[in-house]
């Protein structure tokens, strides 16, 4: 158990150190770049895993802390000195706001059951959609404004470590969090929710803590994305983003916290080299359609995930000895 | 008081118009539980080949027909490639049937092209007629006979027929009814082309409506006929005639007294209904 | 095993040292490299098509076919924004860092551009924005390297104005609920206004609604001699402002033009006076009909439409510029020579305004008709707007 | 001494029909008491009345005195009434030690602790193994327990009941559908519990060679009303029970 | 009396587990063959392979002198096998009577007969008829799960543990009415209750650790102690 853990751990860190020396040995500004919208995105998708992968909670208006973070952060940066400690002040601004509201909006909505519950969600988060689009005087609506990054940012490589760092940082902190007792009682809910209450955990309570611990991750990455858009307008709020950090969610594999990152990657590069072959190969100037397909194919090859189907293939390579009934032989226990 | 009866007449066959987009939603998400989000693409291919039939006929009677024949046999297909791997899995269905919304417009645009197209409203039904201050658009009248016609079909079949039952039975406990000597996988595929006809149909006739039809115009309407199942209370037919019916005279009373809020009208019916009956409006009864 | 290999490096070496040859004579003058942002997939689809189309035909027109200027060979680089602002940015660095672009040009969506707009002042390349129309772009959000050959949202409400307001007119105004309609009604209120008209009645709509009905009957109550609309996107409300005999009830209805697609859908309009952008036959003059030629013959017997102008005029400005730096693509040189810079373009003479290099230009006042052996509404000239009738104002405050 | 378990009035109405019809009845502590009752009597949401899963129309349940009405079935559990189900209800895709841990888990009051590892608590794990021996489940402690037959389930569900440690056991029909070679080891197990003496148990079942070796007391509900109340031997020889519940498949068993 | 129904050393794979490994049994025309064996042994997945829900891997299932093995569920089950599953597979939100109703195979006068029969023997399910299976008791689930079965006209029924949760009272016209069945039909019963195996099986079929271990008329498992002991831990 221990050394597997270790072994899994060394291999992420070979990783992180890798990803971390990449701008500096590398001079693609597009990679890095790239790399640092999958990770922006590998942030809101873990955070998605831990409402749907862990909670068993689909939400249709996780955009909403997104935007949240978004907004706060630009129009903080907008409206004061773009300063680092401005900027910082912008992330902690966006995570309260979205843990009160989505402490609020839990607290109202989590009570109705899985369809009723995704729906109202969408209302819920549809209706600050709508608010941004109506209050110009601070959003510029639809249009959206552009801001000034603090001058530390000018360099996207710090930028890029930053967010690099973050998603390490997050990525421990929810591991940590869904492997504790806490997160168990999690996984409880998503399996049963009547029979976690009856064993005396208040349910209504775990899903309010999942919710709003979602909520501020998301904000996270809604801050780190308008920062690296300089620029903000209301598609942050909008159903699109929920969906992408849905299908990263399920793509990489659901409740797996690691999945969604992979997940992240995927479709992001997917989207990367498919429109770059539009460019090449007039068949592919359609090229969403099979963007499209990629999503099909993926879940009948993939069925739990990418994650989870790998995870799910070693399990079975590990117990494949035909299982015999696993209760111990009557017989020979009597002759 | 002509205000308040064009107020209301318009906003009925809104709602008329949304509960024909939502039938078929009510057949699959309601009754069947697939969260089917390549709903939308069923609707505007529906759209799309009844423009083109109506086009080359010039009949919009073929062009209906057409467009319910597409709506098969698109269903099938769907049935068959993406939705029978992931039933009861609604984690899979979103994903593989986004995937396929996603290949069914960017399709159309293969086939029909990427500009949106005009859909002319047939001779027969186009104008109105003005009645004092009270305008009466002859095509609504005859959306709003039409979403009669399918809600009387439909209860018609769930009331007097098992099929209702079935599926739902099915969607519980699907060992058990195959174990009670029922197909089950076949009834399944049945009522999902019964639901794409249905898309198929709410998009040929919601065309000459607006007037265009364009490869987006799926999803746009796929969000308000999952609203409308939701808030109908899932898989009834009532349901969905009555929420439909309340999210088109909200839209058109809201649009007149309350401009500021009409943006928001759709999402504060839903988050009004969802508070106060959780479980929709109707639940699903035969 | 190992001779095959070394057999198809030397394949290759062989071909590669044909092909530098080549390359090497371009080589003598440098290049210069523009990077085209635009919608090529998703809802803009046919906008960003037609900038493209427009860039490329101006580039050949602009440099006699040569694609060269100033002994500089231009090489230009499409990329797709998707119509996402993260897309935009993502492609924007791209071609700005890897591709090393000297231009950057679009895009199809006013939120990709304004997120595009601070990359270009960071690496000190001109942009010039076709054919995105958000006022905040050589407003609120100008930066110097920002050069603009589309018309704005105020233009097009001047002209909008021009065509109908007059003293005592009764003006009602039909517009989406968001950033774009409520520009547009703004603008084109404040032209209005100056025009001596009266605004009686501002509706704003969903613009994903079903049914516009009650806020036409709105419309009609308050009894206006004009409608005047500013819409975009495919849903729309013509149908229904026809269905309600709003022409009949005497409301003369005015809009912009749309591009052909969404002409089409504009049948229950005709007779209706407004403006447009540009329809094909609305300008008079041999570049116009240069690029109509060129664009039937090359696409197969289609007209340009809408933004293909505005490539043109995009790609025109550039080389115009490059011709009088005499090749040199530095951004603040070239800025000295933009500012105030007139071209010639399909549309006639555009000039970049020095205050916030936006591009003042003809608009057109128009009447839709049927015309023979055409299957949408037409629009037919009434008159020309001078640049100087549609100037906007100037909103940097720089 | 006063009663750990009481109810007042105690009814339930399901449109029409009153599944539990003002119930009074008291529990001493430490004291097992089984109900029996013809299918539909109103057992099964009795027990859903004190548990908390369902709210009484009139009446009200006391729990060492106290009213419960303004407490949920989460705060009644953590206060020490603690149920098994009697259509097995487990976390199906977990395995079956890691269903038994949550329930532990509950019982030693580890709730919002997030930053430690779950592993840490080796306790824990230590006891849920523990109980699945107790139940002759040991066997099947990683399998996943929607893979379990249906007697092991009903073993499972035990053991979640035991690993609660409340005061309060209330069974729904522990041993239905167990076969009869383990049910004496169940038996046991209640049996043992029952003699280290500390726990107050109430028992549904319709097994009645086993409710007459463990109980104390048995109460017979009817058409949701409390019938009879008293020993064993009370109960055997009412004549209401006999024809109506019992029949004549219980006599000849014991001949 | 005629063989309806022959298991042939069938195997049984779920997932990757070996659940059965040579189960053999036949049942006679008009008997009732009951199924022992104790928790986990493979009784309930015996009686899942017959009716095809989770098919066998080798070895035949013969019914009518038919191979079935491989067929699907709803055509073994519309050839005339009818079942009473462990977990009663109640469609909670249908009502009693659409339980019943989406069970009813044929809708006519034989059927409805039936199904007076039914309800005669569990009048709570008439009690009851609209109320939602998903409320009704422990037992009146099992009850309308065996009605369900009933009122087809099946060759042949596998019930599987029927007398789980009833009341002792109940339990004997459980038995009144599979007694009552059997002159039309024959019946596979799984039963732990051995009181109600012995008095209405006719033959019966140890299964321990997923093969057969011994099978014969009950008669003969009645006076054997022996087996009784070892298997069934009664005796
Ligand atoms: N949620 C509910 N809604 C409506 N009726 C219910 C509900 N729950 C139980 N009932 C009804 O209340 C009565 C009592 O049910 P209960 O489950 O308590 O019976 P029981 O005594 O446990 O029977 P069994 O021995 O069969 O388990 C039954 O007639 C049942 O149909
Ligand atoms: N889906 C499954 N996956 C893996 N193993 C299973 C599955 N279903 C059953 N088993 C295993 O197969 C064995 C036989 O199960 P089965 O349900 O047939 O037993 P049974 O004889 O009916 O027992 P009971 O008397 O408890 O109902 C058990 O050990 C069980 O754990
Ligand atoms: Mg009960
Ligand atoms: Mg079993």
């Amino acid at each position: 158990m221990k050394t597997k853990f270790q072994v899994n751990n060394g291999i992420l860190l070979v990783l992180v150190a890798a990803l971390a020396v990449f701008p500096f040995v590398s001079d693609s500004r597009t990679w890095t770049i790239l790399l640092t919208q999958i990770f922006i995105f590998s942030i809101l998708a873990m955070s998605y895993d831990i409402l749907l992968g862990y909670t068993g909670i689909v939400s249709f208006g996780h955009a909403m802390f997104f935007g949240m973070g978004a907004y706060a952060t630009a129009i903080m940066l907008d409206h004061f000195e773009p300063t680092l400690s401005v900027f910082f002040l912008s992330i902690a601004v966006g995570m309260v706001i979205s843990g009160v509201i989505s402490f609020l909006v839990g607290l109202l909505t989590l009570r109705l059951k899985s369809h009723f519950f995704a729906m109202l969600t969408l209302a819920v988060s549809g209706l600050f959609l709508v608010l941004a689009e109506k209050w110009r005087t601070l959003t510029h609506g639809n249009d959206g404004f552009t801001f000034r990054a603090p001058e530390f940012f000018k360099d996207r490589v710090m930028f890029y470590l930053l967010v690099l760092a973050c998603l390490v940082l997050v990525y421990f902190l929810l591991r940590r969090f869904v492997s504790s007792p806490l997160g168990r009682v999690l996984i409880a809910v998503r399996e049963n929710e009547q029979r976690t209450k009856s064993l005396g955990f208040q349910t209504l309570h775990y899903k309010v803590i999942a919710s709003m611990v979602a909520g501020i991750v998301a904000s996270l990455a809604g801050s780190l994305y308008a920062i690296s858009l300089r620029f903000v307008n209301t598609s942050v709020l909008t159903m699109d983003i929920t969906l992408d950090a849905l299908l990263m969610t399920i793509i990489g594999g659901v409740g797996t916290l690691i999945g969604p990152i992979i997940g992240a990657g995927v479709i992001e590069l997917a989207q990367h080299y498919l429109s770059g072959l539009a460019k090449e190969y007039p068949i592919f100037e359609r090229w969403i359609i099979f963007f499209g397909i990629i999503y099909i194919l993926a879940v009948i090859f993939f069925p739990r995930g990418i994650v989870g189907t790998i995870r799910h293939a070693f399990w079975k390579r590990k117990t494949n000895e035909p299982k015999v009934n696993v209760a111990p032989k009557r017989k020979e226990l009597l002759k | 008081m002509e205000l308040i009866i064009n107020l209301l007449i318009n906003g009925l066959a809104t709602g008329m118009l949304i509960f024909l987009l939502a039938a078929g939603l009510t057949l699959i998400f309601g009754l069947m539980d697939v969260l089917n989000f390549a709903h939308g693409g069923l609707f505007a291919w529906g759209a799309f080949s009844g423009v083109w039939f109506y086009g080359l006929t010039n009949s919009f009677t073929v062009a209906i027909i057409g467009a319910i024949l597409t709506g098969i046999v698109l269903g099938f297909i769907t049935e068959k490639l993406i939705i029978t791997p992931v039933y009861g899995n609604h984690i899979q269905q979103i994903l593989i049937t986004l995937g396929f919304m996603i290949v069914l417009s960017e399709m159309l645009k293969v086939v029909f092209g990427p500009n949106q197209i005009a859909a002319k409203t047939p001779p027969l039904l186009s104008g109105s007629w003005e009645i004092g201050d009270v305008i009466i658009i002859k095509y609504r009248l005859f959306i709003i006979l039409v979403g009669i016609l399918v809600f009387g079909i439909f209860q018609f079949i769930l009331k007097r027929t098992k099929i209702g039952l079935i599926v739902r039975a099915g969607v519980m406990n699907k060992e058990m009814v195959q174990a009670l000597g029922i197909n089950i996988k076949q009834v399944f595929l049945y009522v999902f082309m019964v639901g794409a006809a249905l898309a198929a149909l709410g998009g040929v006739l919601m065309a000459p409506y607006s007037g265009v039809i364009y490869a987006e115009m799926g999803m746009e309407f796929a969000i308000l006929a999952f609203i409308v199942v939701v808030i109908g209370g899932m898989g009834s037919f009532p349901g969905s005639l009555l929420a439909a019916i309340l999210v088109g005279l909200a839209g058109s009373f809201m649009a007149y007294y309350v401009p500021a809020l009409s943006l928001a009208v759709n999402m504060m019916l839903m988050a009004i209904v969802l508070i106060f009956r959780p479980q929709g409006l109707f639940t699903a009864k035969g | 095993d190992d001779t095959s290999s070394t057999g198809t490096t030397k394949d290759e070496t062989d071909e590669g040292t044909t092909t530098p040859v080549s390359s090497e004579v371009t080589e003598e003058g440098g290049t210069i490299k523009i990077g085209v942002l635009a919608s090529l997939t998703g809802a803009l689809e046919s906008y960003g098509k037609q900038t493209k189309n427009g860039f490329e035909l101006g580039l050949e027109y602009a440099t006699d076919g040569t694609l060269e200027v100033a002994g500089k060979k231009i090489e230009v680089v499409y990329e797709d924004t998707e119509t996402k602002p993260e897309v935009a940015v993502q492609k924007a660095t791209k071609l700005l860092e890897e591709d090393e672009v000297d231009f950057l040009v679009g895009s199809s969506s006013s939120g990709d551009t304004l997120a595009v707009l601070p990359l270009a002042e960071e690496y000190e390349k001109i942009m010039i924005v076709e054919p995105a129309v958000a006022d905040s772009i050589t407003g609120s959000e100008f930066n110097p390297y920002i050069f603009r050959t589309a018309r704005n949202s105020s233009q097009d409400a001047v002209a909008g104005a021009a065509a109908i307001a007059k003293p005592g007119v009764k003006i009602a105004t039909f517009a989406p609920d968001y950033s774009f309609g409520w520009d547009g009604v703004a603008a084109f209120k404040a032209a209005a206004e100056k025009l001596g008209a009266e605004i009686v009645l501002e509706e704003y709509a969903d613009p994903a609604a079903t049914d516009f009905t009650s806020n036409l009957q709105k419309i009609i109550q308050e009894k206006p001699d004009y409608l005047f609309v500013v819409w975009a996107g495919a849903n729309s409300p013509w149908n229904q402002i026809a269905d309600l005999k709003m022409q009949e009830k005497g409301i003369k209805i005015s809009t912009g033009a749309p591009d052909i697609p969404a002409l089409s859908i504009m049948e229950p309009l005709v007779g209706m006076e407004g403006f447009s952008v540009y329809y094909h036959t609305l300008p008079d003059n041999p570049i116009n009909d240069w690029l109509v030629e060129e664009h039937k013959k090359r696409f197969n017997g289609e007209v340009p439409d809408l933004f293909t102008p505005g490539g043109m005029s995009a790609a025109i400005s550039i080389v115009e510029a490059l011709k009088k730096s005499e090749g040199n693509a530095d951004g603040t040189e070239l800025i000295k020579i933009m500012e105030g810079m007139s071209f010639e373009t399909p549309k006639g003479t555009m000039t970049f305004r020095p205050e916030d290099h936006q591009a003042l230009q003809p608009l057109y006042s128009i009447k839709l008709e049927t015309q023979e052996g055409v299957d949408y509404p037409v629009p037919v000239l009434i008159r020309e707007l001078s640049p100087e009738e549609t100037e906007p104002p100037i909103l940097n405050n720089k | 001494m006063e009663p750990i378990l009481k109810t007042e009035n105690l009814t339930i109405k399901f449109g029409g029909q009153t599944a539990v019809d003002h119930v009074n009845f008291t529990m001493p502590a430490k004291h097992f008491k089984s109900i029996i009752g013809p299918n539909g009597a109103g057992k099964t949401t009795f027990f859903n009345l004190i548990s908390g899963e369902l709210k009484p129309t009139e009446g009200d349940v006391f729990f060492r005195g106290e009213s419960m009405a303004k407490y949920s079935s989460v705060e009644r559990t953590r206060k020490g009434l603690g149920r098994s189900f009697q259509i097995t209800n487990v976390f199906p895709n977990l395995t079956v030690i890691e269903n038994v841990r949550l329930a532990v888990q509950s019982k030693e009051n580890i709730r919002y602790q997030m930053f430690r590892h779950f592993t840490a608590y080796k306790d824990l794990q230590i006891q849920a193994e523990k109980l699945l021996e107790v139940v002759l489940l040991s066997n099947k402690a990683n399998a996943i327990a929607n893979q379990l037959s249906h007697g092991e389930k009903r073993k499972l569900e035990i053991a979640m009941l035991l690993a609660l440690d409340t005061e309060v056991l209330l069974l729904d029909e522990p041993t239905a559908g167990m076969s009869l070679e383990e049910v004496p080891a169940i038996l046991d197990v209640i049996k043992q519990i029952k003699q280290t003496g500390d726990k107050t148990i109430l028992l549904i079942e319709h097994k009645m060679d086993m409710i007459m070796d463990l109980s104390d007391s048995i109460m017979v509900l009817f058409n949701g009303r409390l019938l009879a109340d008293g020993t064993p031997k009370e109960i055997m020889d009412n004549e209401t029970v006999q024809n109506a519940y019992l029949g004549g498949l219980y006599d000849e068993h014991l001949a | 009396m005629s063989i309806l129904l022959k298991v042939d050393n069938i195997h049984t794979h779920i997932g990757q587990y070996h659940i059965l490994q040579g189960v053999s049994f036949e049942a006679k025309e008009g008997e009732v063959s009951v199924l022992l064996g104790r928790n986990g042994a493979g009784k309930t997945t015996t009686l899942k392979t017959i009716m095809g829900l989770t098919p066998a891997t080798s070895g035949t299932v013969t019914f009518l002198n038919e191979g079935i093995t491989k067929n699907a569920t709803h055509h073994i089950a519309s050839n005339g096998i009818g079942y009473v599953p462990e977990d009663q597979g109640i469609f909670g939100a249908l009502t009693v009577e659409e339980n019943l109703k989406v069970a009813m195979r044929k809708e006519n006068d034989a059927a409805r007969e039936r199904q007076e029969y039914v309800l005669k023997l569990f009048p709570d399910l008439k009690k009851y008829w609209k109320k939602e299976g998903g409320h009704l008791s422990g037992g009146q689930k099992q009850m309308l799960s065996m009605a369900r079965a009933f009122i087809n006209d099946s060759k042949l029924l596998l019930i599987d543990e029927p007398s789980k949760g009833l009341a002792p009272v109940v339990i004997e016209k459980v038995m009144e009415a599979i007694i009552e069945m059997k002159k039309q039909t024959t019946i596979i019963l799984v039963e732990q209750n051995f009181i109600m195996a012995s008095r209405i099986g006719d033959t019966y079929t140890l299964i321990d650790d997923g093969e057969t271990v011994q099978s014969g008329q009950m008669s003969e498992l009645i006076q054997n102690e022996e087996l009784k002991r070892q298997y069934l831990g009664i005796g």
